[in-house]
């Protein structure tokens, strides 16, 4: 079982770091190029949610992404220190597209507004991708795994 | 790669081209920008994604909260995309009833819905 | 001060991967782009040169990279499992290249002729390339160290 | 990017044509070529690496290998390379010593040294 664990530091510029070496690795791993998008989002997706609440709670921690190639799988999973979100459950995602199209104060500035976005957003986005897609919550935070099929292409070279 | 911003003004209405990555990392200068056209008095804005290659939730914000500020003058928010791997995320996550999605920016110009 | 730290099962693949990173990493932490091409090399040595030694000692370890992005350096610090080379210290390398040139037995057959290169050829390599390198054994292993002169450009971006 | 290697003959000379990388991960399959070509009868080789864009030490050891084998049989290994990257990797490791390097193809099949 060959496996790449990256851990780094909150920053939104990792998240692209992130991105890169999963999509490498499982292109290497041997995940169907059409997956690859996919990959790509979803990862970017579970990176960006652990770097916002790192940023937030644990600003020092780093957040951990490992990559597993199996036999026929090719699982990343990203580990942050936070409770899962309390009320949404990935999947049962329900915009209130009203409320969203709601027009801001015209005195809002420059600042972000607050809240665009349901917290869990990011989850229901993966597992609305994944299909294979899960998240629980353990003692070191919350885990987001997700799998993807892949053949197995990269047998140790002998040298 | 890197996101890329241009604007351009076709009648009323203000065209925001916009190509590359929009994530986590440049979404802020997305969101910068289209807080500058409100702030300057453009409210109607076409943003033209067709070369966008990379959309993520931080991106989507954006765009939500970017159509709550025009909406604040009664203004507009119009996509131009035909991309199928970048409609995927609006359509997973609903967005598709938020957003008036188009398949060209002469398109987007002249809806009036 | 941003870190990213890979860890990866010692297999040649995996060294695509650590450079991939590195050179990513590098990028954006503003090391010139005439440099680049240096970190790739530099980065594929030391990792090459871990993944021998893990395959050859303790197959199951990971090899850990770290990247470190200061101020106006960058570093990487490659971390294998096995004493450091006990003859060749880098840079004092001195090749026989009569030996090197001299004729294989017409019999050698198909396998991997043995010793082609010295041991201490990778970070020999390396201390030709980079100016800033170091080796040291510590507990845990032997660290290989080099840095590269940056110019800070991957400030954390305010979200 | 991976390693691409394609063979013809030239005279009593073979090219073998490399492209891309030559590192831990892909010095095997060069290994290979080369050792086919020798115990084919291949003593007189001209490596061509003007599309090689990396080379670590685990493919100059190949090289050195490749080397050693055709001398076996009174043959030569002579390189094409122009690149100054690739260039200074045998000039830092001392291996412009150990081969004959020329500017093209057509040099190296004429060279006689
Ligand atoms: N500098 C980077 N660091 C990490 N990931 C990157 C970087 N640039 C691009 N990526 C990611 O790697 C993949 C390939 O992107 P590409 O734009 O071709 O790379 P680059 O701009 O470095 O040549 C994309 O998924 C992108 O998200
Ligand atoms: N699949 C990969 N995994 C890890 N690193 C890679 C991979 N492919 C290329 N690299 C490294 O990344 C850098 C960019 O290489 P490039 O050949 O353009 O990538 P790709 O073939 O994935 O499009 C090179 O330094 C190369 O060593």
């Amino acid at each position: 079982m060959a496996t790449v664990e990256v851990s780094f530091t909150a920053l939104p510029a990792h998240v692209r770091t992130a991105r890169l070496v999963a999509l490498a690795v499982a292109r290497r791993a041997g995940v169907d190029d059409d997956l690859l998008d996919e990959v790509r989002l979803a990862v970017g997706e579970a990176c960006s949610r652990a770097v916002g609440i790192h940023q937030s709670k644990a600003p020092e921690d780093p957040v951990v992404m490992r990559l597993i190639d199996e036999q026929d799988q090719f699982t990343v999973e990203v580990v942050d220190i936070g409770p899962l979100e309390a009320s949404v459950s990935p999947g049962d995602l329900d915009l209130d597209a009203d409320a969203l199209a709601a027009p801001a104060p015209r005195d809002a500035g420059s600042d972000p507004l607050p809240e665009l976005l349901p917290p869990g957003f990011g989850l229901a986005v993966i597992s609305g991708l994944v299909e294979q897609m899960g998240v629980t919550s353990e003692v070191d935070g919350t885990h987001v795994r997700m799998t993807w099929p892949s053949h197995d292409v990269m047998a140790p070279t002998a040298d | 790669m890197d996101l890329s911003l241009s604007t351009r003004t076709e009648g009323d209405r203000t065209v925001v081209t916009v190509g590359g990555e929009i994530d986590v990392y440049t979404a802020p200068k997305l969101r910068e920008q289209l807080i500058d056209l409100v702030s300057s008095g453009n409210y109607d804005l076409v943003v033209d994604m067709e070369n966008v290659d990379f959309l993520d939730s931080t991106g989507l914000g954006v765009l939500v909260g970017g159509l709550k500020r025009v909406r604040a003058h009664e203004g507009s928010l119009r996509l131009v995309c035909t991309q199928e791997r970048i409609l995927k995320i609006f359509r997973i996550t609903g967005l598709t009833k938020v957003f008036p999605i188009h398949a060209s920016v002469d398109e987007a110009l002249s809806a009036t819905d």
